[in-house]
C-alpha cells in the first residue's frame, strides 16, 4: 500500500533526534487539525471515491492537509522554512525525503506556490514569455478580499487549494468541485419571486463557477460536469418543493461522480491491463492514476512484465509512480526525461494518461507527452491512452501554445535530485540559495533563484503539450477501445447527449 | 550473376565472349567484372599489337563484343571499362615504358584475380564487425562477399578476442521454378557453411520480407555493380528489400568490391540499358512484347562503346536484376571500408573526369 | 596546494615537473576517473601530453620510431577511455604531422634514392595520401588494401585542404606537383584501380589489410634512414613540435572560427533553440547577438548538465578550462531574450522555433553525432516539424571511426543525479538509467558547421578523410600487426 | 613528540604535500573463512581488489605519499602492492608498506606516532573504503579550524543516508551529536539496536550548545582527517583501540580537561561506503554494478589489463567471454575474461570472476563466483560466494548464503545448506590469524569425493553468517522490525573481536515483542490505541472505509507509525467491533460477517504479501486470546478473509508454522478451530509455495 511510505519514516526517524519534543507535539498539533479540516471538507466525499482514485483522491485529501498547514504557516515545509544555515542539512535532507516518493500526499508543486505571488505580481511584464502571453493567468491566487459574497465558503476554499495546485488532476480537481457545489446548493435558498431552475444557475452557481475559473483555467472534465450540472438544473420540474429539488440535485451530483469517475477508473483499467501481456515491458510517462491502476491490476492478475517510468522536471510525478509500483513489487525501471531514446529501443507499449481528448483526437497531457509519443511512434511502439470519457472535450488545436497553460516558473527552481541537501529548501528560502552556490565555482555568480531580476531572462514552464492524433493507436474509456479519430463521436454521446 | 547462354558472337580469331564463359566457368568465385578483365588480357596477349592506339582499339573492340555478348553486361562493364581507363590513363601518359607497361598487365592476369579475391577476404575481415552479438541478419542469397562476410563472423562468434557474437541469419531464397542453378547453389553453399559455424539460418520466400523486418538488426546484400550516384544493380527484389528496410528504419548495407563500380547513372528501374522481360503484358493475342522490340534501349547511351543492342540481350529468368537508389542505403562495405553513396561518385569521379 | 583534487588545470600544471611516463600515467587515471572529461579539455590535455612526448629531452627521433612511440601512447589512452573520441582525435592528427615531415624529408632525398622504381612504400610516404585517404577513412581497419594506391594520389585538391588545416608550408604544394615527375603514376590514378597496380615485387597475398600495414612500417624505415640520416633526424623533432603546436592554436581559434559564420545562419527576430551549455554555440550566438536580434530558446539537459546549463544563461560561458572563472558576457546582457525551458517543453514549443543548434560530444564518420542525453529526441522533434538542425562542431570533433554499434558508444552516468542516494528503498528497488549521451542519425541534420565552414552531412566523410591519415584510423591495428609479426 | 611533528608542520604549510593512512588490516574476521587465506583488503569486489578502489579514492583527492598498516597477511599485501602500479614509479603518490605488529587501530596509530611518519594533517582510511567523495572542502574546513585553534584535532568525514539504506553499517547505529555551529561533534555513542535510542549525554554539552543537531542518518565509513596531535593522543592513552569508541569517546570525554575538539564534515554527493561486512560487500557491489559508485564501475576497468564493457542492463562483459547461445546473462552481472557460459545456463545479479567454467543449464543468482570456479551442469547456486578455484560438482545445490571458501570441492549433487561454510584450512587455536592448517574433509558436507570441511563458528563470528543472511534480504524487512541490527550482533565496533551477544533468531517478520521496546514502547502504544479507536469508531458509525483509511493515514505520518502497527491497530479494531457486535447478540458468524467483507479495502490496504497475512492473523489471533469466543471468531475470520482472499495459503501457512502462534496454550486453543480452514487453503496452493520458497 502505496501510503505506507518507508522514506518517510526514515525520514521522521532521521529528524526525530533533532527536532524537540516540543516540536514534535507542535506538529502533530498542527497534523490533526489539518487532518480535521480536512475530514470536514471530506464528509461524503470518501464516500464516492473507491481507493482506485487513491493515487490521485489521498493526494487531493492529504494536500487539503497541507494546504490547511500552510495557512496556519505550521506545515512541515513552513516549518522547514526558517532553517539557517548549510549545517542543517540533515534536517533538510530528511525534508527532502518527505518532498520525495514519500510524499505522495504533497505534490511537489505545493512548494514551489508559496513564493509565486509575491515574486510575481510586480514585475509579470518581464517574466512573461511574449509568444504565449495569452495562457498567463491574469492574477494567480486570488486574494479572498473582492472575490464576490456569494461564493460559498467551500468553494473558497477549493479555489484556494486549486490555485495552489494542492489539488491537481483534473479528476480529482473535478470531484472536489462537485462536492464543492453539493454544499453550495445546499446552503442556497430560492428568492421569493423566482424558480430554482431559473434562478439558481445565474445567480448562485455562475458567481462559484467564475470564481473558481480565476484561480486555475477550469479542466474540461470541469467543464463538462458544470454543463451537465446546468443543463440538469434547467430541466427541473419548477413546482418542486425547494428542498426535495435540492436533494435531488446532490444525489444527482453524487451519481454523476460516481458513474463518470469512479467507476469509469475501474472499467477502464480492467480494459486496458489485457494490452499488458507476459514479458512485455511498458513504458509510461509523468503519473496518472488510471494508468498506475492499469499496471497494479495487471500485476495483480499474475502478468509478468517489467515498467519503464519516464520522468521529468519540475513535477518529478513520475517518481511517485515508480515507488508505488516498486512498493507493489513490480520490476520498475526510472529514467529521466533525457534517457527517453534508450528505454524507448526496449519498450513494447506506450501507455499514456490524458488532461484531456481533444475533438480532432489529439492528445492534451502533462507536457513531454507529445515527445514520449512521438519517440514511440518513430520506433513502431504502439500508443495507448487511456482517458474516462469525461475528459473528452469539444475543443480542438493544432498545437501547444493556443490552448495551454503556464505554471509558476519558480517550479523550475527546485533543487535537483541530483544534490538534495545543497538547496533543498532553496525554492522558498533565500538562505538555501546561497548554499547552492557555495559549493558552485564562483560563489559570487548570481544563480537562477534571481532570475526575475535578470533582464531579459524568461523561465518558461508550460503544463500540457498537444500529442497529434496520429502517433496515438489507441484511446481507451470505459465506453470501450476507440482509434483517436472516434474522439468525437464519444464526446458527443458521453458529455452532449445527456 | 549472369550465366554463359548459347552465343550468337561473330567469327572472330579469339572470340572474347567464348573466353569470358571459360574464364568465369574455371574459377566459380571469380566475379564477372575481373572475369571480364581477365579475358581481355587474354585478348590483349592473342593479338599483337605495337602501339598503344592500337591496343586501345583492341581493347574496346573486344569491349564492345564482350558486351553485346552478354545479357546482362553491366557488371563485367565495370571491370572493362576499369582495365580501358587504366590503359588510357597509363599508357597514353608514358609512352617510354608502353611495353613494360603492357607486358605487366599481360603477364599479371592471375595477380589482379588473386588481388580481386583478397579483397573480398579484407571486406570480410572488417565488415565483420557489423555483426554484434544478439543480431539478426537479413541477406539475399547469392552473393559471394555477403557469404564471406557472414562466415568470417561466424568464425570470430567464438568468443576469440571481443567475445563471442552470437548472431542470427534470414536468408531470402527465391525458388524460382526456373530459377539458375548457380544462383540456388550458390545461396545453397553459404546457408550450409553458415549452419555448419553454428549459426542458425531461417530460410523465407521473398514475400516474407516485410513480415521478418521487425525482428531484423541489419540487412546486407552484394552487388552485381554500385553506379555512379551510390545506388546499386542487383538481382530482383534487392530494392524492395532495401525499401521495406528503409520503411522499418534498419540499416541497409550494401557489400560490394570497389572492382564493382561501374559508370552507369540510371534514373529510375528502367534505364538500366538492359532488356529484361520481367513484367511480360499479355492478352488472348500473345504478349504486347513483341511489337516494342526496337525501341529497347534509352539510357544505354552512356555506356561507351555500347550500340544498339539485338534482343538476344534479355535475360533468362532468375538472372534478372533492379535498381537500388542510393537513399535506401546507409553504407557501401568495400576493401577500403565503409563509403557512404555520396562517395561512390566521387571515386567515380576521379577515374572519369 | 594541498589536497586539491587533480583537473585539466593541475594536470598541465603537473606536466611541467612530472617525466613522461608518469603524465601519461597520470592523464589516464584522470581520464578513468571521469576528471578530465568532454571534448576540448580531453583534447587540449592530449595535445599537450603528446607535445611533451615527442619534445622528449635527450631522445633522437627517426620519423618511424616516433611514430611507434605516439602510436603506442595514443592506443593507451583511446583505450583509458575510448568514449572521448576527441583523444583519439587528435592522437591520430598528430600521427598525420609526424607522417607529413617524414615525408618532407623523404622528398629532400629521394629522388636519388629510387628512381624509377616506384616501391608502394615510397608512395606512400611521398605524398599525404589524396584519395585512398578519404576512401577509407570509414574503415576500422585503416585502409587496408587500399594502401598500394597511396602512390598515385597527390592531388592539389588534397593539398589545400591540409593547408587549410596546417596553414601550409609554402613547400608542400611544390611537393605536391613534383610527384607527377615519379615513373610509374598518373595524376589520375586512384583508388578504383587498385587491383591493376604496380605488381612488381609484392605478392598478391601481401595485399590483406595487415600484410599491407607490415611493409610501411617494415622496410621503409630503414630505407629511409640509411638515406639521409643527417638531414633528417635534424628537424624532426622541432618540425613536429610546430605541428602540434599548430593544432593548440587550432583548438584555440576554432570557436571563433565556427562564430565567424553565424550572421550567415542567424537572421533578425529568429526563433532558436538550443540544448545544454557549450563554449561554441555560446559563441556562435553571441557573434550573432552582436548585429541581429533573435530570441532563444533553452533547454536546460537536466539531470547530467543542467547546473551547467543554467550558469551559462545566468553568467555567460565559462572559459577554457572548466573551472577557470573567467566567464564571457551571458546572452541577455546582450539584449537576447532567452528563455529558460525543461527538456519536455521542447515539443511544445518546437512549431514556433526556426532553428535548432546543438553542439555535439563527437561527430562519427557517416554524418551521425553523439550529443548531451536528449539531443536526439530534440532533433527528432524537430525534423518531425521542419525546423532546421544545425549542428557546431569543432573539427577536433570529427572522428573517423564508424559507428558499428552505437550502444556502445553511450556512456551511462551515476544514477545519483537522477534520484539522491539517500532514498535508500528507492536506488535499492528500481533501477535508475542515466545515460550521458544520445547518438543521433546523420537523417536527422540538416547542415554541419565546422571551423572550415558548412557542410550537409553527407559531405562529412570528406572533412574526416582530409584530416587522418588512412594508416592511422585504427590505431590498434598497428597492434595487431605487432602481435602477428612477433 | 607530537608537539615536534607540529613544530616543523607549521612551517612547512607552504608545500606541506598531502599524506594519508590505509588501515588495511581489518583486525577481526567477519570474512571467514575467505580471510584465513586472504586479507580482506586483497578480496575483490566486482572483480577488483578492494585496495584498488581506496587508492584510487585517494589518489582522486590528490593524496600524495601514502603508508598501509597491515596485519596479518602482511606479505600477501606487499607483494601484491609492489607489482601494483601504485609502487611504480609512475604512481600518483609514493606508497610504504608499515610492518607493524599491531592487533588495533589503536596500535597501528602508536606506532605511527613513534615512527613519525606525519608532517602534517593526514587522511586516514581503511583498506575497504571506496569513496568519490571530492576532499577539499573537508580538508580546507579542516586546515582553517586548525589555524583558529590548534586543538581541532580530526574531522570525520560522514556521508548522509537515510536511516535504513543498504549501504549502510546496519548493526551500529552510531549516533553523532553535532554543534551546526562549528560542525565540532560534542557527542558520540554507539546504540545498541533494538535498545531503547537513550542517549547519555553530559549535560555540560546540552548547557554550552544553544543548537545541537542529533545524527543517526549518517554513513560513517571512518575517512578521518587527523592532525599529528591526534596522534599523540593515542600514544596518550594506550587502552583505545577504535578511532571511534574509543578515540572520539575518549577525546570527547576529556574535553573539559585537555579542550580538544572534533569535528565533523558531513557530505550529501559522492558515495562512501566500508566493505566491512559480507553484508556490505553485497550491498557495495550492487552500488558499484549500478553505478552509485561512478567513476568506480567495472567498465572504468581500474586495472590496467581489465577490458569491461558495459551492455544494456548493467551487465559487464570483459573481452573473450564465450557465451553459448542458448545461455543468458540478464541484469546487473559482470563477467571475467575468458570465463564461459554453458548451453541453457542463467545468470542473474551475479558477479563471476576470470577463467570460470560455468556448465550447462546452471542457474545463478546473486552469488559472487570468483577467479577459476568451475561449476558443475545442472548445479543451482543462490546468493553465495564460491572463491577462487573452488568447484561445484554437477547437480549442486549451493543455498543461499553459503560460503565455499578457496579450493574447496563439492562433489557432484550435494546440496550445502544456507550459511554453511565451507573451507579446506581452518585457524589454530589462539588468535594468531596468520597461523593455518589444513582441516580434515567432512563428507557429509562436501560429499564423497570433495574437499573441505564446514567452518564452525565461535560465538564472535556467528553475525557473518547473519551478514550474509542480512544482506540478501531485500529492502522491507530491513525497514520494518530491528532484525537485522539484531542479527549481526550489536556490539561496539567492529575491529573489535571481543565481547560479542549471542545473537538472537528471531524471525523474518516482526515479532509482537519486538514492536514495543523502552521509549519506543510509549509511543508505539499511544499509536496503536489512537488507531485502533479510530478505526473502531468509523466501524461503528459504518464510515466509508477509505475514510477510515484516510484518516488511519494521518495518524500514521503524525506517529511516524510502522506497517506491522498499521496492521495491529487494524486487526485489533476490527476485533473490537465484532467483539461488540456479538454482545448486541449476533452470532460470531454474523458479526464477522457484518464487520469485514464491507470494508476488506481497510484490510486489504494494509496486508498484502503473505508475510503480512501471517502478521496480521497473528495479531487478530493474540488479540482474540482475551475475548468472548475467540476460537469462533478467529475460525470465521480467517473463513472470511480467505474467501475474500484478503489472505492465502501461504498466509494462514507462514501463520500456522509460526512459532508465536503457538507460544502459549491459550494461543493454541484460539487457534485450534481454525485449523480446518488452514488445511484446506494450505494443499490448494502447495505448488506455488514450492516455487515461492526456492525464489526467496
Amino acid at each position: 500500500m502505496s501510503e505506507q511510505g518507508q522514506p518517510t519514516e526514515h525520514a521522521k526517524a532521521a529528524e526525530e533526534p533533532k527536532v524537540s519534543p516540543a516540536e514534535l507535539k507542535k506538529r502533530a498539533k498542527a497534523e490533526k487539525q489539518a487532518r480535521r479540516a480536512a475530514q470536514k471538507e471530506q464528509e461524503g466525499a470518501t464516500g464516492e471515491v473507491p481507493p482506485a482514485a487513491n493515487g490521485a483522491h489521498q493526494d487531493y485529501t492529504a494536500q487539503k492537509q497541507s494546504g490547511q498547514q500552510d495557512q496556519k504557516g505550521k506545515g512541515p515545509q513552513a516549518k522547514g522554512q526558517p532553517q539557517p544555515k548549510p549545517s542543517k542539512q540533515g534536517g533538510q535532507e530528511s525534508k527532502q525525503e518527505r518532498a520525495g516518493p514519500s510524499t505522495q500526499s504533497m505534490p511537489v508543486r505545493g512548494k514551489a506556490a508559496p513564493t509565486a505571488p509575491s515574486k510575481e505580481q510586480p514585475k509579470k511584464d518581464n517574466t512573461v514569455v511574449e509568444l504565449l502571453s495569452h495562457l498567463y493567468p491574469v492574477q494567480r491566487r486570488p486574494n479572498l478580499i473582492g472575490v464576490s459574497k456569494d461564493v460559498h465558503p467551500a468553494v473558497l476554499a477549493l479555489g484556494l487549494q486549486i490555485s495552489t495546485y494542492e489539488i491537481c488532476g483534473s479528476s480529482a480537481r473535478c470531484v472536489a468541485m462537485l462536492l464543492a457545489f453539493k454544499e453550495a446548493i445546499q446552503a442556497y435558498t430560492t428568492p421569493r419571486d423566482t424558480s430554482l431552475p431559473r434562478h439558481l444557475v445565474s445567480h448562485h452557481l455562475s458567481p462559484q463557477i467564475d470564481y473558481l475559473r480565476s484561480c486555475r483555467p477550469l479542466a474540461e472534465s470541469m467543464g463538462n460536469a458544470i454543463r451537465w450540472l446546468k443543463k440538469l438544473i434547467v430541466e427541473l420540474d419548477p413546482d418542486k418543493p425547494e428542498h426535495e429539488a435540492k436533494d435531488l440535485l446532490c444525489e444527482e451530483i453524487d451519481r454523476f461522480v460516481h458513474e463518470r469517475i469512479t467507476v469509469t477508473d475501474q472499467a477502464i483499467a480492467s480494459s486496458a491491463r489485457n494490452q499488458i501481456r507476459n514479458g512485455s515491458a511498458v513504458l509510461t510517462y509523468a503519473k496518472s492514476a488510471i494508468v498506475e491502476k492499469t499496471i497494479l491490476q495487471a500485476h495483480e492478475q499474475g502478468t509478468r512484465f517489467r515498467v519503464i517510468v519516464v520522468d521529468s522536471r519540475p513535477l518529478l510525478e513520475g517518481k511517485r509512480l515508480a515507488t508505488s509500483l516498486m512498493r507493489a513489487g513490480l520490476e520498475v525501471q526510472y529514467v529521466p526525461f533525457s534517457g527517453l531514446a534508450h528505454v524507448m529501443k526496449d519498450a513494447t507499449l506506450v501507455l499514456l494518461g490524458a488532461h484531456s481528448m481533444l475533438s480532432n483526437g489529439r492528445l492534451q497531457s502533462r507536457v513531454g507527452t507529445a515527445s514520449v509519443a512521438l519517440r514511440a511512434h518513430k520506433t513502431d511502439v504502439p500508443v495507448i491512452v487511456c482517458c474516462e470519457s469525461v475528459k473528452f472535450s469539444g475543443k480542438v488545436a493544432l498545437d501547444s501554445i493556443v490552448l495551454n497553460e503556464i505554471a509558476p516558473p519558480e517550479e523550475l527552481l527546485l533543487s535537483s535530485p541530483a544534490q538534495p541537501a545543497v538547496h533543498p529548501t532553496a525554492v522558498t528560502t533565500a538562505t538555501g540559495k546561497e548554499v547552492s552556490e557555495d559549493d558552485e565555482p564562483a560563489a559570487k555568480l548570481k544563480s537562477l533563484h534571481d532570475w526575475s531580476s535578470i533582464a531579459n531572462l524568461r523561465l518558461l514552464n508550460p503544463v500540457y503539450d498537444i500529442t497529434p492524433a496520429e502517433y496515438i493507436r489507441m484511446v481507451i474509456c470505459e465506453y470501450g477501445s476507440v482509434p483517436p479519430s472516434s474522439v468525437p463521436v464519444v464526446h458527443r454521446l458521453a458529455n452532449e447527449g445527456m | 550473376m549472369a550465366t554463359p547462354r548459347p552465343s550468337s558472337s561473330d567469327d572472330d580469331a579469339f572470340n572474347i565472349v567464348a573466353t569470358y564463359r571459360r574464364v568465369l566457368a574455371e574459377d566459380p568465385d571469380l566475379t564477372m567484372p575481373v572475369a571480364a578483365i581477365e579475358s581481355l588480357i587474354v585478348g590483349l596477349a592473342n593479338t599483337p599489337s605495337t602501339t598503344v592506339s592500337e591496343t586501345l582499339d583492341l581493347v574496346s573492340k573486344l569491349t564492345a563484343q564482350l558486351k553485346s555478348g552478354i545479357s546482362n553486361p553491366i557488371s563485367l562493364s565495370a571491370g572493362t571499362d576499369l582495365f580501358q581507363q587504366y590503359l588510357i590513363s597509363n599508357l597514353q601518359r608514358a609512352r617510354g615504358d608502353f611495353d613494360q607497361a603492357r607486358n605487366h598487365l599481360v603477364q599479371n592476369g592471375r595477380l589482379f584475380v588473386e588481388r580481386a579475391k583478397a579483397a573480398r577476404e579484407t571486406i570480410a575481415g572488417f565488415g565483420k564487425h557489423f555483426v554484434r552479438d544478439g543480431n539478426t541478419v537479413l541477406t539475399n542469397g547469392g552473393s559471394r562477399v555477403v557469404g564471406a562476410l557472414l562466415r568470417n563472423a561466424a568464425e570470430s562468434s567464438n568468443g576469440s578476442g571481443r567475445g563471442s557474437i552470437r548472431f542470427r541469419v534470414i536468408y531470402v531464397v527465391s525458388h524460382s521454378t526456373t530459377g539458375n542453378s548457380v544462383e540456388e547453389s550458390e545461396t545453397a553453399a553459404n546457408i550450409a557453411a553458415l549452419r555448419e559455424r553454428d549459426i542458425p539460418v531461417a530460410e523465407i520466400p521473398p514475400t516474407a520480407i516485410a513480415y521478418c523486418m521487425d525482428m531484423v538488426t541489419s540487412c546486407f546484400v552484394g552487388a552485381e555493380g554500385v553506379v555512379e550516384n551510390g545506388g546499386i544493380v542487383n538481382r530482383l527484389g534487392t530494392y524492395q528489400m532495401a525499401s521495406l528496410a528503409k520503411a522499418a528504419r534498419k540499416p541497409f548495407y550494401v557489400v560490394s568490391e570497389s572492382h564493382k563500380f561501374v559508370r552507369l547513372y540510371p534514373l529510375g528501374q528502367y534505364d538500366l540499358g538492359i532488356e529484361q522481360n520481367i513484367v511480360d503484358f499479355r492478352t488472348a493475342k500473345g504478349s504486347e512484347r513483341g511489337k516494342k522490340e526496337a525501341a529497347s534501349d534509352e539510357g544505354v547511351a552512356d555506356m561507351e562503346g555500347e550500340g544498339v543492342r539485338s534482343g538476344s540481350g534479355s535475360c533468362t529468368p532468375g538472372d534478372e536484376v533492379d535498381y537500388t537508389p542510393p537513399r535506401l542505403i546507409s553504407g557501401i562495405i568495400t576493401e577500403g571500408g565503409v563509403l557512404l553513396p555520396s562517395a561512390v561518385s566521387e571515386e567515380l569521379i576521379k577515374i572519369w573526369f | 596546494m594541498v589536497g586539491q583534487t587533480p583537473s585539466l588545470t593541475t594536470f598541465l600544471k603537473s606536466l611541467k615537473q612530472n617525466d613522461i611516463e608518469t603524465s601519461i600515467e597520470l592523464f589516464i587515471s584522470l581520464l578513468k576517473r571521469r576528471q578530465i572529461k568532454n571534448s576540448r579539455p580531453c583534447a587540449i590535455a592530449t595535445t599537450h601530453l603528446l607535445l611533451r612526448v615527442v619534445a622528449e629531452p635527450k631522445r633522437k627521433w627517426d620519423a618511424q620510431k616516433l611514430i611507434d612511440r605516439v602510436g603506442h601512447v595514443g592506443r593507451r589512452l583511446v583505450a583509458a577511455q575510448p568514449r572521448e573520441m576527441a583523444v583519439g582525435n587528435i592522437v591520430r592528427r598528430v600521427l598525420g604531422v609526424i607522417r607529413e615531415v617524414a615525408e618532407r624529408d623523404e622528398d629532400s632525398l629521394t629522388d636519388s634514392e629510387f628512381s624509377g622504381s616506384a616501391s608502394p612504400i615510397t608512395g606512400e610516404f611521398k605524398q599525404r595520401p589524396g584519395l585512398p585517404t578519404r576512401f577509407s577513412e570509414f574503415s576500422p581497419l585503416h585502409g587496408a588494401a587500399a594502401m598500394p594506391h597511396n602512390m598515385h594520389s597527390g592531388r592539389p585538391g588534397t593539398a589545400d585542404s591540409m593547408n587549410v588545416e596546417f596553414g601550409g608550408t609554402p613547400q608542400r604544394p611544390g611537393l605536391m606537383s613534383s610527384n607527377a615527375s615519379y615513373a610509374g603514376q598518373g595524376p589520375s590514378g586512384t583508388s578504383l584501380f587498385s587491383i591493376l597496380q604496380h605488381p612488381q615485387g609484392r605478392s598478391p597475398l601481401a595485399t590483406p589489410p595487415t600484410g599491407t600495414q607490415s611493409p610501411a612500417m617494415g622496410p621503409s624505415p630503414s630505407r629511409r634512414t640509411t638515406g639521409g640520416e643527417a638531414n633528417e633526424k635534424l628537424d624532426i623533432k622541432a618540425e613536429v613540435i610546430d605541428g602540434i603546436k599548430e593544432l593548440q592554436d587550432e583548438l584555440d581559434v576554432v570557436d571563433s572560427q565556427i562564430a565567424e559564420s553565424a550572421l550567415d545562419h542567424i537572421h533578425s527576430n529568429e526563433i532558436v533553440l538550443t540544448h545544454t551549455s557549450s563554449q561554441t554555440v555560446q559563441k556562435f550566438l553571441l557573434t550573432a547577438a552582436r548585429k541581429r536580434k533573435f530570441t532563444l530558446f533553452h533547454a536546460e539537459a537536466y539531470p547530467n548538465n543542467h547546473e551547467a546549463t543554467h550558469a551559462t544563461i545566468l553568467n555567460g560561458a565559462q572559459g577554457e578550462e572548466e573551472d577557470s572563472d573567467e566567464r564571457w558576457k551571458p546572452l541577455t546582457s546582450l539584449g537576447i531574450t532567452v528563455i529558460l525551458i525543461p527538456d519536455s517543453a521542447v515539443f511544445a514549443l518546437m512549431s514556433r522555433i526556426n532553428k535548432v543548434i546543438l553542439a555535439p560530444h563527437a561527430v562519427l564518420a557517416n554524418g551521425s553525432l553523439l550529443a548531451a542525453a536528449g539531443a536526439s529526441t530534440i532533433a527528432l522533434a524537430a525534423k518531425t516539424h521542419h525546423v532546421p538542425v544545425v549542428v557546431l562542431s569543432g573539427v577536433y570533433k570529427l572522428s573517423p571511426v564508424y559507428p558499428f554499434d552505437t550502444d556502445e558508444l553511450i556512456e551511462y552516468g551515476d544514477p545519483s543525479k537522477v534520484v539522491p542516494f539517500e532514498e535508500a528503498e528507492f536506488m535499492n528497488k528500481v533501477d535508475i538509467v542515466n545515460p550521458l549521451y544520445d547518438w543521433v542519425d546523420c537523417d536527422l541534420v540538416d547542415l554541419y558547421i565546422t571551423n572550415l565552414g558548412g557542410h550537409a552531412p553527407s559531405y562529412l566523410y570528406r572533412i574526416v578523410a582530409d584530416h587522418y591519415r588512412l594508416e592511422d584510423v585504427d590505431l590498434n591495428a598497428k597492434q595487431d600487426v605487432a602481435v602477428k609479426k612477433g | 613528540m607530537a608537539p615536534k611533528a607540529r613544530k616543523t608542520g607549521e612551517p612547512l604549510e607552504a608545500e606541506e604535500t598531502l599524506q594519508a593512512v590505509i588501515i588495511a588490516d581489518s583486525y577481526e574476521d567477519r570474512f571467514l573463512p575467505f580471510t584465513l587465506e586472504r586479507p580482506r583488503c586483497l578480496l575483490t569486489l566486482a572483480n577488483t581488489p578492494l585496495i584498488e578502489y581506496t587508492c584510487e579514492s585517494l589518489a582522486s583527492v590528490g593524496v600524495q605519499e601514502v603508508f598501509v598498516y597491515s596485519g596479518n597477511h602482511t606479505d600477501q599485501v606487499e607483494t601484491y602492492l609492489d607489482n601494483s602500479r601504485w609502487t611504480k614509479d609512475t604512481s600518483p603518490f609514493s606508497l610504504e608498506v608499515v610492518r607493524s605488529t599491531s592487533t588495533s587501530v589503536g596500535d597501528a596509530m602508536r606506532d605511527l606516532d613513534q615512527k613519525g611518519f606525519m608532517k602534517g594533517d593526514f587522511i586516514c582510511v581503511y583498506g575497504d573504503v571506496i569513496a568519490n567523495i571530492p576532499l577539499d572542502a573537508a580538508l580546507k574546513a579542516h586546515k582553517a579550524r586548525r589555524e583558529m585553534s590548534k586543538n581541532a584535532i580530526m574531522t570525520m568525514v560522514l556521508r548522509e543516508a537515510g536511516e535504513y539504506h543498504r549501504t549502510k553499517d546496519q548493526h551500529h547505529r552510531r549516533c553523532f551529536v553535532i554543534d551546526p555551529e562549528t560542525d565540532r561533534c560534542i557527542h558520540y555513542e554507539q546504540v545498541r539496536p533494538r535498545t531503547s535510542p537513550r542517549l547519555n549525554i553530559p549535560e555540560e554539552v546540552l548547557k554550552d550548545h544553544v543548537e545541537i543537531d542529533m545524527r543517526e542518518d549518517l554513513i560513517d565509513c571512518g575517512i578521518d582527517i587527523y592532525t599529528p596531535d591526534a596522534l599523540a593522543q593515542w600514544s596518550d592513552s594506550f587502552d583505545w583501540k577504535m578511532p571511534r569508541q574509543d578515540f572520539v569517546h575518549g577525546v570527547l570525554q576529556d574535553f573539559e580537561t585537555f579542550g580538544r575538539t572534533i569535528h565533523t564534515h558531513i557530505v550529501n554527493e559522492g558515495y562512501a561506503a566500508r566493505v566491512n561486512t559480507l553484508r556490505a560487500y553485497d550491498a557495495t557491489t550492487k552500488d558499484v554494478v549500478s553505478r552509485w559508485a561512478f567513476p568506480y564501475c567495472p567498465d572504468t576497468n581500474l586495472l590496467t589489463d581489465q577490458s569491461y564493457q558495459l551492455q544494456k542492463g548493467n551487465v559487464y562483459k570483459e573481452d573473450g567471454v564465450v557465451l553459448a547461445r542458448s545461455s543468458t546473462v540478464s541484469r546487473k552481472s559482470v563477467l571475467g575474461r575468458a570465463t564461459s557460459i554453458g548451453e541453457g545456463s542463467v545468470i542473474t545479479n551475479s558477479i563471476i570472476g576470470r577463467r570460470c567454467v560455468i556448465g550447462r543449464r546452471v542457474r545463478i543468482e546473486n552469488a559472487y563466483i570468483w577467479d577459476d570456479a568451475r561449476v558443475g551442469d545442472d548445479a543451482v547456486i543462490e546468493t553465495a560466494v564460491i572463491a577462487n578455484e573452488a568447484s561445484v560438482g554437477k547437480k549442486c545445490h549451493i543455498k543461499r548464503g553459503a560460503l565455499v571458501s578457496y579450493g574447496v570441492n563439492i562433489a557432484k549433487g550435494v546440496t550445502v545448506e544456507e550459511n554453511t561454510r565451507v573451507t579446506k584450512l581452518k585457524r589454530k587455536r589462539g588468535y594468531d590469524n596468520d597461523e593455518v592448517c589444513r582441516g580434515v574433509t567432512d563428507p557429509t558436507i562436501v560429499g564423497e569425493g570433495g574437499e573441505g570441511f564446514q567452518l564452525e563458528l565461535d560465538e564472535d563470528e556467528e553475525d557473518v553468517y547473519e551478514a550474509v543472511l542480512a544482506g540478501v534480504q531485500d529492502m522491507d524487512l530491513m525497514v520494518d522490525g530491528d532484525e537485522i541490527s539484531d542479527f549481526a550482533s550489536g556490539d561496539e565496533e567492529d575491529e573489535y573481536e571481543y565481547s560479542r551477544e549471542p545473537t538472537s533468531r528471531s524471525g523474518s517478520f516482526t515479532s509482537i515483542a519486538s514492536d514495543e521496546s523502552g521509549e519506543t514502547k510509549r509511543d508505539m502504544a499511544k499509536f496503536h490505541r489512537e488507531a485502533s479507536d479510530s478505526i473502531f469508531d468509523g466501524l461503528q458509525r459504518g464510515q466509508d472505509p477509505d475514510h477510515i483509511q484516510l484518516e488511519l493515514q494521518a495518524q500514521r505520518l503524525t506517529e511516524n507509525a510502522e506497517d506491522s502497527q498499521i496492521r495491529r491497530a487494524v486487526a485489533v479494531a476490527f476485533n473490537r467491533r465484532i467483539a461488540n457486535l456479538i454482545e448486541v447478540g449476533r452470532t460470531a458468524k454474523e458479526a464477522v460477517a457484518t464487520a469485514i467483507p464491507p470494508n476488506q479495502r481497510l484490510i486489504k490496504a494494509c496486508v498484502k504479501e503473505a508475510r503480512e497475512q501471517a502478521e496480521f492473523l497473528l495479531f487478530l489471533q493474540t488479540d482474540l486470546v482475551h475475548r468472548a469466543q475467540g476460537s469462533k471468531v478467529l475460525l470465521n475470520v480467517a473463513f472470511v478473509l480467505a474467501g475474500e482472499d484478503m489472505v492465502d495459503g501461504d498466509g494462514l501457512e507462514q501463520w500456522w508454522e509460526d512459532p508465536r502462534s503457538s507460544a502459549s496454550a491459550e494461543l493454541e486453543k484460539v487457534r485450534a478451530e481454525t485449523k480446518p480452514v488452514v488445511d484446506q487453503m494450505g494443499e490448494s496452493e502447495d505448488e506455488e509455495e514450492e516455487e515461492e520458497s526456492d525464489e526467496e
